[in-house]
């Protein structure tokens, strides 16, 4: 079960990367990214996951005494919060660029934007 | 060898001894021309006779000082020259100045006279005259190269720098001369010799229709006569230092006139038989036959 | 942009399935824990304990790990500030804006007014209740926001002051960041959550200074996407 | 002391706070965005000054009242420290650098500034791998806001490009933390246990971490959204993104690869060095000056990350050696970022525009010079312990790479300097902003504290408190004062130093300390002749003067190198002076570095990586036979003979020497040259003869020294040029120098060192001689002089007499070094080279004559009639050197007979008796009174003969000559002087052609065509530079797994 | 038959134009100073010819004037025809070397200048500089009747007719053309005029300077030279 998640989120990561590398609209890429950002995440609760614990919190379910051998690792749980709004953050971002950038020359192909380069 | 003031008396004997020598020398050597070709030639005096009229001469220009002095380094070089090398070996009147200086001290006083001469001829703003000089610089440069490397191959032979002992080494039988105990460097000397005593075919730096006779274009009355005691000191002088490092060197004065006129006949010969070579088949002439022989010398010594 | 299936295609497919063979490799070489390593063992014995909080998530988030926290609220409020300088340089004038847009309609003026009390009253409580079941400041705060999204919704030219907002989100980051220093100050060490009495565990005002650090994130969040939601929404374009 | 917490706590209250401002107070958000940073600045520099000084100890900062790995610690050590220093101060400095521009964009852009600033440290802080990421994604979304405080619009491209490789870098680095965590149970980075490179679980999980933050340092060649962020990015945040950035993401490679175990040093060294020469080699072929920063500074991090490859065997000296490199670094690529800001244009030629403010060219000049690691800078320090660890170590080939690269560096970055000294100003001075300019400053008194702060901390001694290089030094500060005082205090030094030293040196060494020091305050005396102030002048004379001095007093192989890169130094900036010396320039200190970098190398394996390394050990090393010493041989043999400029080096010389100032040509050519003879010296003292292969070394270089004599001379006659020609000239004597010293006899010995006194005398004599003439004529070209005899009369004679006694005729002192010649090859065994010394000596003469005739003799030019004299300050030197030529002919016992005697108790033997006035050798004698007065006899009557006859002779004028029988008509066409020896091209004169220039040009035309071609990966597409990312990754990760299987 | 005369002299009023290269011009030294140039001042010694005394010593005199009897030099410098017959003196026929007479190649080395034939206009000019070029004492023999009298081509509008008007001759040569022979017989009475004494042309050209030049310069219209070449 824990490794279907985890294949999921590779796939999911290599699916937005795939999307991301071939689609020229800057609006695309930033949906691949997002979806990679997303198949990330799902590795990594993926991997904090024990097969038959409870979550960890400590209420009624899980005892205080018993928490260590009952709950699963509350870790990457925690990690994930972080990791979603910062690529929540960063995904803003760039939507706000592509918003200037679009702006700016009133096109959405990465390939025009190539005054910089050598 | 230390100084004494009546070396002075005894160097002043040389120079004139060999300005006459050279002086009636030349002019046989001329004379022996002239009769090869069918003429009867020019009196055996003729040269005293042009240097008189020479410093007899009443109007004299000058181009400055540096034009001034050419004729005066030229021959301060062919006398020096004379008197740095031991003229007569074993004698103690002849051994003029040797003391100062070895062997090398001869080979590039050589130049003196050369750079003095240029730099007058150079002053007379005469395009001639330069461009003689840039002939005949460039000529030397590739004819002296075999002298170079024959005398390192004989002080090489010999351990030593100095000519009377040079001299010294080859004396006891004809057999001990270095142009038997070493005709590889002898050979490559003397095309150095043929290469710069500025007869055919190695002249045509002062070729006299082409550059009126080059260098010494402007040059003219005791300008010119101080240059013609140098044409016939300086060969000799050059010749003296053939002769001692090849030759065996000379006892007495006899044997001077005989090994020099006999050594300064070889470009004599060599040349009434050749036409002219313009400056760089003459450079090419010396790197193709000179330079080898020369380092064939100082590689088997 | 074709959909052609090019030789770019094919190199990125290439590219990416090398990539792919490296995270095969993790894949396969994953064995999960059958226990707890030591840091998540110390969490379920020590959470209640120390900092009195249920959720364990959250006591590590706000406490364990508050530092990353804080980082988090910064890289919203960063990105709050940076839409704004992005899009604050093709701002269109005021009221000159969303006008254009055809009035939203009754049933959804009507339906915001109904639901946005209780948005704002959900968004709260998950926010203060963080410590005790799932959920958290950020969470409420994206509840908060999107009641604001709604009310956007409703009213396209609508204006909220930026100033307000601007100060919510200040005032709360700067509370945020005092209660750090002053767990410095008065317990272990920085964003220590023992500044304040433990408290009964499980009860509301327990664990410190968690609920009210998640208050302000709370607070702070809900603020940071409202800036942002305002930024877009008054651009010239929108 | 405050915690360091405080300054993230700093960072964040004071963003929060702008927050809190109205849109109007853009004054107080600058006031609280400046207190910020200052209190962090505070912070980071008091704990810096704390650790170093040792009154406090590196500790952890807990967090959340719980001991790590349980709760995220932040550690502040003395790197720490520094580096946070480097960071908040170049943050502070940005910030009021960039201030109108920030005011432009609003308060929040303060915040983001400030922000970033405590990102940047919490990066440095932090010893959590999540915590890590967090600082990581906080940097990448300040600087995708900071990137839009440009005016350039291309800007926002490169921003979304930055972003989009940074959404990569997030997903690779999340992958690796999770795993990381998952195999080691714990975030800490210290709980990451030490990794053997492996492909699978933790290991693959450290791999992903690594490179990750790998492709943060933009590596070459995945990096092109870095350049883009450079080239168009305002440069007050280029400088923060380079200085800072860079240096606080290296710092976090660093602590993970300080993790990961040795294992891993190898894919730093490895990625490093592709990075540093992949950029470099880029950067030959840039234009754009923000551009062309940018790949340096992806350059000079790779090396960086170079020197984290060695950790292993850096030991305590790590922290030492990246620190110097890094924060040298971060400091000058500072301030030339912020420099570029006070530029108009961006073509590197526009920064000619420089030339307006002496400061801020002077702060360029300083600033290249602490990216290259000269000294005094820290980086030099660094780089000097970094070689030796390599060699220790055996890592040759790295050492070899990181040194090529600098090459290159050094290629593009001095030439761009040359563009800003030389080239034309293409704008009207715009006027520098004071705060800029301020800002520059801080900077560049930075890098100078850097240095001496390094050079505090360095075992060798602090260059900066040399007594040469400080004196040297002050002459910046003397600079408002006119340049006759500045050169009474200059000459006074250098007496005064040689005064003070010289009895403490051995004949040898006084000898080239009379030669390089007194010599060289006799040529200043020419110096008289400039008016006004001449800036840069004096402190470019006296950097080399101070290096030759310090040369000479050199006990260890660092001291050597450092006295030889200074003097490196300070002769480039001179030579650079001349008018037209801008590429001879950059061939030079091109030539001169690779040459420094050989020594270098040659120290660096001597003593096999043990300092300090006493110059007397070679001795050591060449009698303990060990295999490495003939390499070390070779390789200071290289380091020197490209400064003595032997054939194969020899094509910086001719440019270089020909187009420097009349006064510093014969610096150049009278002194310098003389540093790499001395160089040589002290290695064949020591070493002796070394055999290689089966080939005596020293063999080898008597054929370098005859074919350099042979070839330079060669060369010389056919140059129209007469600085030129003496260049070629000196690049001859040099040969015959060398060819002395190498044939590793007493009297062989003897001759180079009369090379060593008469060359400089007669090259500077001739130098100065042919300066005056250029200066009244205008002209280097010597067909169009002619006849100046009369017009310059003591000119004339100081070349005559210079010709004289260079050609080696008698009576004058060039004679002596030819006796000696011969007598030293008779006690030698070597044959065929003297054949292209007998050669090349009646070359010599050729060109001698050439350049003293066709200048003075001849026929004098319509425009040259009015001409007068040389100035008086340049005769005086000539006339000393006449006088001194004259007397050194006389009396040369006077100076050699004691290094006569010193050689000889090298060589134990007695070559040369000295009785009375005669100078006996075992084959031959000389006596040079003697000579003399039997010439001057003999000159004197025959004198006096001809005033006799000729007291009466007409003075005539310049066309009365025969010519034909018709007259000339135009001095120009009766001057016999251009192609002079044309009888000689037409023999000779395929050895004129220039194969030699082929081959160098050969090798940087296909430097620049690489880096032309190579350049267009760049093509500017985002999506390509992901890909590339992508490309990179993968291809570590299979040659990385090719390597393991 | 004097080469002065109205039909010979045409257009004598009309100024000849100097030659390009000639005329005075200016030019800018290094230093920015304007530079005027007058080539025929500038560039040549003005001093005119010295009469030089002789040796104070009788003895001296006539020694140094063995001594110049027989070591004539002559310049190698045809004018005419009659070079041809100049040839052959050095041959092994005629062998002029044994009486001390050789060929030289610049005038300052000669003191004979041998005007061999025809002198046309244009060739005096260059006769007269070759001739003033050459250290005194110096000899001028004429050889064939046109240096005499114009010979055949005695009504030329272009050669003199009379050599002695423009240079001091001491000596002619008649025949058209004379045989080497008759020129070595002038040689050797060349040679006994030089050891009398008698052979004082430069002092007599010198003494009569302004004759001489007016009548050279009534021949030559373009004068571009300075009265005395040195």
């Amino acid at each position: 079960m824990h490794l279907v998640a985890m294949a999921a989120g590779f796939a999911l990561i290599l699916l937005g990367l795939y999307g991301a590398l071939t689609h020229r609209n800057i609006l695309r890429m930033i949906v691949g990214f997002t979806l990679a950002n997303t198949g990330v995440h799902v590795v990594l609760v993926s991997v904090g996951y024990m097969p038959g614990r409870a979550a960890p919190i400590l209420d009624g379910a899980v005892p205080v005494g018993e928490a260590a051998a009952r709950i699963i690792d509350p870790v990457p749980q925690a990690l994930v919060l972080t990791a979603i709004v910062i690529g929540l953050g960063i995904t803003a971002l760039m939507l706000a660029y592509a918003y200037r950038l679009f702006r700016a020359r009133g096109s959405l192909d990465i390939a025009d934007y190539t005054e910089l380069k050598w | 060898m230390s100084f004494e003031w009546i070396q002075l008396a005894y160097a002043a004997l040389t120079v004139f001894i060999v300005i006459n020598y050279g002086l009636i020398m030349t002019a046989v050597v001329q004379k022996i021309g002239a009769r090869v070709g069918g003429r009867y030639g020019i009196p055996v005096w003729q040269n005293y006779i042009d240097l008189v009229k020479n410093i007899a001469l009443r109007s004299k220009i000058s181009h400055g000082v540096m034009f001034y002095l050419g004729p005066v380094f030229r021959l301060t070089g062919g006398i020096g020259l004379l008197l740095f090398v031991p003229t007569i070996y074993g004698s103690v009147m002849h051994q003029n100045f040797a003391f100062a200086g070895d062997l090398i001290l001869a080979l590039y006083f050589v130049f003196f006279g050369t750079l003095g001469m240029a730099l007058g001829a150079g002053e007379s703003g005469h395009p001639h005259a330069a461009i003689g000089v840039s002939r005949g610089l460039a000529q030397v440069t590739a004819a002296e190269l075999p002298l170079a490397l024959a005398v390192f191959a004989i002080s090489l032979q010999y351990q030593t720098l100095s000519i009377t002992e040079i001299v010294a080494a080859q004396q006891g039988g004809i057999f001990n001369w270095t142009l038997f105990t070493n005709p590889i460097a002898t050979l490559a000397a003397m095309f150095a010799l043929v290469g710069t005593m500025m007869r055919a075919p190695f002249d045509v730096v002062v070729a006299p229709q082409e550059i009126p006779i080059g260098p010494p274009t402007e040059y003219h009355s005791a300008y010119l006569a101080l240059m013609q005691t140098n044409r016939v000191l300086f060969p000799v002088a050059k010749t003296v230092i053939y002769m001692n490092l090849f030759f065996g060197g000379a006892s007495n004065w006899a044997e001077f006139a005989v090994k020099v006129f006999a050594i300064y006949m070889v470009s004599v010969l060599v040349g009434v038989v050749h036409p002219r070579f313009r400056v760089e088949q003459s450079i090419r002439f010396f790197l193709k036959w000179g330079l080898p022989v020369g380092i064939l010398a100082i590689l088997v010594v | 942009m074709s959909n052609r299936f090019s030789i770019r295609h094919a190199a990125v497919l290439g590219l990416l399935a090398l990539l792919g063979l490296a995270f095969w490799t993790l894949l396969a070489g994953y064995v999960p824990d059958t226990e707890l390593n030591r840091t998540a063992a110390y969490y379920a014995e020590n959470t209640a304990r120390e900092t009195g909080a249920q959720n364990i998530v959250t006591a590590i988030i706000v406490t364990y790990r508050g530092l990353d926290t804080l980082g988090e609220v910064t890289v919203l409020f960063l990105t709050a500030a940076i839409v704004a300088l992005v899009l604050g340089q093709s701002k269109a004038p005021r009221g000159g804006t969303g006008s254009g847009f055809l009035p939203s309609g009754e049933l959804l003026a009507t339906g915001t007014r109904m639901l946005l009390p209780i948005i704002l009253l959900f968004g709260a409580y998950v926010a203060v209740n963080g410590h005790l079941t799932p959920g958290g400041g950020f969470q409420g705060g994206a509840i908060l926001a999107s009641g604001m999204l709604l009310l956007l919704l409703a009213d396209p030219a609508r204006r909220f002051s930026h100033r307000i907002i601007a100060r919510v989100e200040s005032v709360s980051g700067l509370a945020y960041v005092a209660i750090g220093v002053l767990g410095v100050a008065l317990a272990g060490g920085f964003l220590d959550n023992r500044i304040l009495p433990l408290g009964q565990f499980g009860a509301l005002l327990s664990a410190g200074a968690i609920p009210l650090i998640y208050a302000l994130v709370g607070l702070k969040v809900g603020a940071e996407f409202s800036s942002m939601l305002e930024s877009l929404e008054e651009t010239e374009d929108s | 002391m405050v915690s360091a917490i405080f300054i993230i706590a700093a960072g964040l209250g004071a963003g929060f706070l702008i927050g809190l401002l109205r849109e109007e107070q853009k004054g107080a958000a600058f006031a609280v965005a400046l207190a910020a940073l200052g209190f962090m600045a505070w912070v980071s520099v008091s704990w810096f000054i704390a650790l170093a000084s040792g009154t406090a100890q590196a500790h952890d900062i807990i967090t959340a009242g719980t001991q790590p790995p349980f709760a995220i610690n932040l550690r502040m050590g003395l790197a720490e420290a520094g580096l946070l220093s480097v960071i908040t101060l170049t943050g502070l400095a940005s910030l009021i650098y960039m201030a109108p521009a920030l005011h432009a964009l609003g308060r929040r852009a303060f915040a983001v500034l400030v922000i970033l600033v405590m990102a940047l440290s919490g990066l440095v802080l932090t010893r959590d791998i999540f915590n890590l990421f967090v600082f990581f994604e906080l940097i990448v979304i300040a600087t995708g806001g900071l990137v839009l405080l440009s005016d350039d619009k291309r800007a926002v491209a490169a921003g979304f490009k930055y972003l989009v490789v940074s959404q990569i870098v997030g997903i690779l680095l999340l992958i690796g933390i999770i795993f990381t965590y998952h195999a080691g149970g714990s975030l800490n980075i210290d709980d990451i246990a030490a990794q053997p490179m492996a492909f699978t679980g933790a290991g693959l999980a450290l791999f992903l971490l690594l490179i990750a933050l790998i492709v943060e340092l933009k590596p070459f060649p995945a990096n092109g959204w870095a350049l883009d962020i450079y080239e168009s990015a305002h440069p007050g945040f280029s400088a923060l993104f380079s200085a800072a950035s860079a240096t606080a993401a290296l710092y976090a490679a660093d602590k993970l690869f300080a993790a990961a175990g040795p294992d891993w040093l190898p894919l730093a060294t490895v990625l490093g060095l592709v990075s540093f020469l992949g950029a470099n080699l880029l950067g030959l072929a840039q234009r754009n000056d923000r551009r062309l920063l940018g790949y340096s500074s992806i350059g000079q991090i790779g090396l960086v990350l170079v020197v984290v490859g060695q950790r292993d065997i850096l030991g305590d000296a790590y922290l030492y050696v990246a620190g110097g490199i890094l924060f040298t670094h971060a400091v000058a690529k500072a301030g030339l970022y912020w420099i570029s800001g006070l530029v108009p244009g961006r073509d590197l030629a526009d920064w000619a525009v420089l030339r307006a403010n002496p400061v801020l060219l002077f702060a360029f000049a300083a600033f290249i010079a602490m990216l290259l690691g000269l000294p005094p800078f820290a980086g030099f320090y660094a780089k000097w312990d970094l070689a030796h660890a390599l060699t220790g170590a055996d890592r040759l080939p790295v050492l070899g790479l990181v040194l090529l690269g600098a090459l290159i560096e050094a290629g593009y970055l001095f030439r761009w300097f040359g563009f800003a000294l030389k080239r034309p100003n293409p704008v009207a001075f715009p006027g520098f902003s004071t705060t800029g300019f301020a800002v520059v400053l801080v900077a560049l008194a930075g890098g100078w504290g850097l240095g001496f702060a390094w050079g505090a901390g360095s075992v060798h001694g602090n260059l900066l408190l040399a007594a040469p290089l400080i004196f040297a030094l002050a002459f910046l500060l003397l600079e408002p004062l006119p340049a006759w005082a500045k050169n009474i205090l200059a000459i006074a030094g250098l007496l005064g130093w040689v005064a003070l030293r010289a009895p403490e040196y051995d004949p040898l060494h006084l000898v080239f300390a009379l030669v390089m020091l007194a010599g060289g305050a006799v040529i200043l005396l020419a110096s008289f002749t400039a008016k006004g102030e001449r800036l840069g002048f004096y402190p470019s004379a006296m950097v080399m003067y101070a290096g030759l001095a310090l040369l000479i007093d050199a006990q260890t192989s660092f001291q050597f190198f450092a006295a030889w890169e200074l003097l490196t130094i300070g002769s480039y900036f001179l030579i650079l002076r001349g008018r037209e010396s801008e590429p001879h320039a950059l061939s030079y200190i091109l030539f001169s570095l690779g040459g420094a970098f050989a020594i270098l190398a040659g120290f660096a394996l001597a003593s096999g990586g043990l300092q300090p390394f006493a110059l007397e050990n070679l001795a050591a090393i060449a009698e303990a036979g060990l295999p490495v010493a003939p390499w070390v041989f070779v390789l200071l043999a290289l380091g020197f003979l490209t400064k003595t400029a032997s054939v194969g080096f020899h094509i910086w010389l001719p440019g270089a020497h020909a187009e420097a100032e009349t006064d510093v040509s014969p610096m150049v050519s009278g002194i310098l040259l003389k540093a790499g003879l001395f160089g040589l010296w002290i290695l064949l003292m020591h070493m002796g003869a070394q055999r290689l292969w089966g080939v005596d070394l020293t063999y080898l270089l008597v054929w370098i020294g005859a074919l350099s004599a042979f070839l330079g001379a060669v060369l010389a006659i056919f140059q129209e040029d007469a600085k030129r020609l003496l260049a070629y000239s000196s690049i001859s004597q040099m040969g015959y120098a060398l060819f002395g010293l190498a044939l590793m006899n007493h009297l062989g010995w003897l001759l180079a060192l009369m090379f060593v006194i008469n060359h400089y005398v007669y090259k500077s004599m001739l130098f100065l001689a042919v300066g005056g003439v250029y200066h009244r004529t205008g002209t280097k070209l010597m067909y169009k002089m002619g006849g100046l005899i009369t017009l310059m009369p003591f000119t004339f004679v100081s070349v005559l007499v210079g010709i004289i006694a260079m050609s080696g005729v008698p009576p004058l002192s060039g004679f002596g070094g030819r006796w000696v010649f011969y007598n030293a090859i008779m006690s030698s065994e070597m044959r065929l080279p003297v054949v292209l010394i007998f050669m090349s000596g009646p070359i010599a003469f050729l060109y001698l004559f050439r350049l003293i005739h066709t200048i003075f003799l001849g026929q004098p030019k319509d425009e040259h009639r009015k001409l007068r004299e040389a100035p008086f300050w340049l005769l005086v030197p000539q006339m000393i050197f006449v006088a001194f030529l004259i007397g050194f002919a006389v009396l040369p016992g006077m100076v050699l007979r004691k290094v006569d005697a010193y050689i000889g108790g090298h060589f134990g033997d007695e070559a040369l008796a000295w009785s009375g006035r005669t100078i006996t050798s075992q084959f031959g004698y000389w006596n040079p009174v003697a000579i003399m007065l039997v010439i001057g006899a003999i000159f004197v009557i025959v004198l006096a003969l001809l005033l006799m006859m000729n007291r009466n002779a007409q003075k005539v004028k310049q066309f009365n000559i025969v010519f034909s029988a018709e007259r000339p008509f135009k001095p120009q066409t009766t001057h016999f002087a251009w192609n002079f020896f044309a009888p000689y091209r037409k023999a000779l004169g395929f050895l004129e052609a220039p194969h030699v220039t082929r081959f160098w040009g050969g090798i940087t035309d296909s430097l620049h065509a690489t880096a032309d071609f190579t350049r267009r990966i760049y093509t500017g597409n985002g999506q390509t530079y992901a890909a590339q990312v992508l490309v990179f990754v993968v291809a570590v990760y299979l040659v990385v797994l090719g390597g393991v299987s | 038959m004097k080469d002065i005369d109205k039909s010979f002299r045409k257009d004598t009023e009309t100024e000849f134009p100097l030659r390009e290269e000639l005329r005075p011009r200016s030019v800018t030294a290094p230093d920015g100073q304007v530079i005027e140039i007058d080539p025929l001042q500038d560039y040549f010694c003005q001093e005119p010819p010295k009469v030089h005394k002789q040796s104070y010593f009788k003895i001296v005199e006539d020694f140094y004037n063995w001594a110049r009897a027989h070591s004539l030099w002559i310049l190698g410098f045809g004018t005419g025809c009659g070079a041809i017959e100049m040839r052959p003196l050095m041959t092994p026929r005629f062998d002029a070397y044994r009486y001390g007479i050789q060929w030289r190649p610049t005038p300052r080395q000669a003191n004979l200048l041998v005007i061999s034939g025809y002198l046309s206009v244009k060739t005096l000019k260059r006769a007269i500089r070759a001739y003033e070029q050459m250290p005194s004492p110096k000899y001028v023999v004429g050889l064939g009747s046109c240096t005499i009298n114009g010979g055949m081509y005695w009504d030329s509008y272009n050669t003199i007719k009379r050599l002695d008007d423009y240079l001091p001759v001491d000596l002619y040569i008649a025949g058209c053309m004379p045989r080497p022979e008759a020129l070595l017989a002038g040689f050797m009475d060349l040679k006994k005029l030089i050891r009398k004494g008698k052979a004082e042309g430069a002092n007599k050209y010198a003494e009569n300077f302004d004759w001489y030049k007016a009548n050279q310069k009534s021949v030559i219209k373009d004068w571009d030279m300075p009265d005395y070449n040195w």
